[in-house]
């Protein structure tokens, strides 16, 4: 890569020459990878180690060249000119006599930093270099030409420890409570039932009796109880009145439903 | 190492056959396809013999691992045949049995012998076939003896893997009833509005209330 | 159903080692990638050691054609270096890596984990998106633990994959990495008059000359 410091001294002074000088510089700034990598170029003119460097010269290398840059209507990223005006502090920093007041970093410790970022990027630059010097997968070694193919299977484990199974077990037996359509067969009187119920009983009355009164003991105050021991024993005598055995009648609705033996013609 | 007199009038002399043969493994080893003889000439170094070469890598790999095989015309490095079964990579993962699971089998682990229907009786829903067999394939349930009732319905028993799996050494030493709300466990309420119809929708779904089972660790 | 062997003490022993030799060979052979000790230990009979049937093997191939490497944590086997040439038909044209994308895999390889903020002041120039997309695209860098530090910025390391194809057995190896340690050049030093881990804090932030860095790439 060229140097564009080095044609400092021999700058443009004017025609063709500047204008080759000037396209040059844009070539040049634009291969440069930031400030830094600007300054690490322009410190090699310096031709020292870069622990030895002078940061003063640098800063006032780098200053001279961004004034170049600009004389030459280059336009420069803004990280270029920030870089600038921060070498332009740097350098007055390291000419004036320190203020006792200022507590802030000095120009050496500053100064320092800059050699330490420099020395750092340029370790980074020949730390790449080695490692693409490297031999590479695909190029100087390589992998298997032909895999063979890796059948997966995919096998489920399942588990459950004997808490979770005390844990469902415990609610299901707590539900109970809650189930809502679950036919509760101790709550239900069947039409068989109060069929035999009510072909036992009914010979003994003889006049109108209501037909509550044969709902089944102990199915009376429940009400759910109630409900199906009635419906089922209403649902009983309807199929003995189409039996012919009993009369029923219901004086209006929801009065109380009479029912009564029907007389036997034989019986005289 | 014997260096061979080239065969031909070569300007330079051909590698060692024991380099010519470590040439020949590289290339059948990189190469996506099998790899002629011919080809094999092409790309060694002049006056190789890769033939050869090809006989001494072929005894080399006899009995290892893979193998140099003749495909057709072309030479390949494959795997050992007696070693196929390691070309499978088995993956297993590991779940939690459903909530439906762990109802079903916890009733039959506790009222066993147990018909489905009683399961479900009990469960107060439904239980899938899908369920049954679940826990009949991880062998935790097996079929017991017939009921003596109408239909003859298979009952259900929990297996010995079931019992290994738990900790118990039978299934009477499940922790009973009283054991259980002496636990706090039978403490617990359904969340409230649980539907039942809803239960059995989330089968196959992660545990809804998890977490719930936290309230019972001690 | 297959029936597992337990996994305490085996019913059925272990290969001999020469065997699982065989299989370690074949295994690695079967596949361009690197396999790590774990999974070798997943597809290997129970028991079995491949740890060292890797060190046995990897005798056994030293000097021929292909070497067992090891790669990270992982193994693989690769044609020597020496013989690339024959290889000229098998080279994968790899895509030019800019100087920029050179460099910041340098820095993430020799600093890691590292954020994109150190990274930047390293090179005193911002990282483009598309370097460390293209990057993180090659699989030669991939995302380490954010880091504990105010805006909790990512941060990058190189992957097995970069060990692999730079032919590191792992990221120790580094060529140069002692003597810039010992330089004091890996030292993550804050500019004089910040505090350590300030330069971190607007990390998170949207990086004002982001896409600046594409300007730089040629």
């Amino acid at each position: 890569m060229a140097d564009p410091f080095n044609d400092q001294d021999d700058a443009p002074q004017g025609g063709v020459e500047a204008r080759l000088a000037a396209e040059a510089l844009i070539v040049d700034v634009d291969g440069y990878e930031g400030p830094l990598d600007l300054l690490l170029m322009l410190s090699r003119t310096q031709k020292v180690d870069l622990r030895k460097i002078s940061i003063l010269q640098l800063a006032e290398q780098y200053l001279a060249f961004i004034e170049r840059a600009k004389g030459l209507r280059i336009e420069l990223a803004a990280d270029y000119l920030v870089m600038a005006a921060w070498l332009a502090f740097l350098k007055s920093r390291l000419l004036l006599p320190a203020d006792p007041n200022d507590d802030g970093p000095s120009g050496e410790e500053l100064a320092a930093h800059l050699a330490f970022q420099l020395e750092r990027l340029q370790a980074m630059r020949e730390a790449a270099a080695k490692l693409m010097a490297r031999d590479q997968l695909g190029r100087d070694f390589f992998a298997r030409g032909i895999p063979e193919n890796v059948e997966r299977v995919r096998k489920v484990r399942y588990t459950a420890t004997i808490l979770d199974l005390m844990q469902g077990y415990a609610r299901i037996r707590t539900r109970d409570d809650f189930r809502p359509f679950v036919m509760d067969r101790e709550a239900l009187f069947t039409m068989e039932q109060a069929l035999d119920r009510l072909r036992g009983l009914i010979g003994y009355a003889g006049d109108w009796t209501d037909l509550m009164s044969y709902l089944p003991e102990g199915w009376e105050s429940d009400p759910k109880k109630r409900r199906s021991a009635a419906a089922a024993t209403f649902a009983a005598s309807l199929e003995l009145v189409k039996a012919g055995k009993i009369d029923i009648r219901q004086d209006e609705v929801f009065a109380p439903i009479h029912i009564k033996k029907k007389r036997d013609l034989n019986d005289g | 190492m014997t260096v061979e007199a080239p065969q031909n009038d070569s300007l330079f002399e051909a590698p060692p056959m024991a380099e010519q043969e470590r040439m020949v493994e590289a290339v059948l080893f990189a190469t996506a396809e099998s790899v002629t003889v011919r080809e094999l000439t092409a790309r060694l170094p002049h006056g190789s013999d890769p033939a050869e070469a090809l006989v001494h890598l072929k005894k080399r790999y006899e009995g290892r691992g893979v193998a140099v095989v003749k495909v057709g015309d072309a030479w390949a490095i494959r795997t050992a045949p007696d070693l196929g079964f390691l070309m499978q990579k088995e993956t297993v993962e590991t779940r939690k049995l459903s909530r439906a699971a762990i109802e079903t089998l916890a009733i039959i682990a506790y009222h066993q012998p147990v018909t489905r229907a009683e399961i479900e009786e009990i469960r107060g829903v439904g239980v899938s076939r899908g369920t049954i067999d679940q826990l009949l394939e991880l062998e935790w349930i097996r079929f017991g003896r017939r009921r003596m009732t109408p239909g003859r319905p298979v009952t259900y028993v929990v297996t010995q893997q079931f019992l290994d799996h738990f900790g118990l050494e039978s299934a009477r030493d499940l922790p009973g009833l009283k054991e259980l709300r002496a636990a706090g466990l039978l403490e617990n309420r359904p969340p409230p509005g649980q539907a039942l119809g809803e239960s059995e929708a989330d089968e196959d779904d992660l545990d809804p209330d998890e977490d719930q089972g936290e309230m019972f660790e001690p």
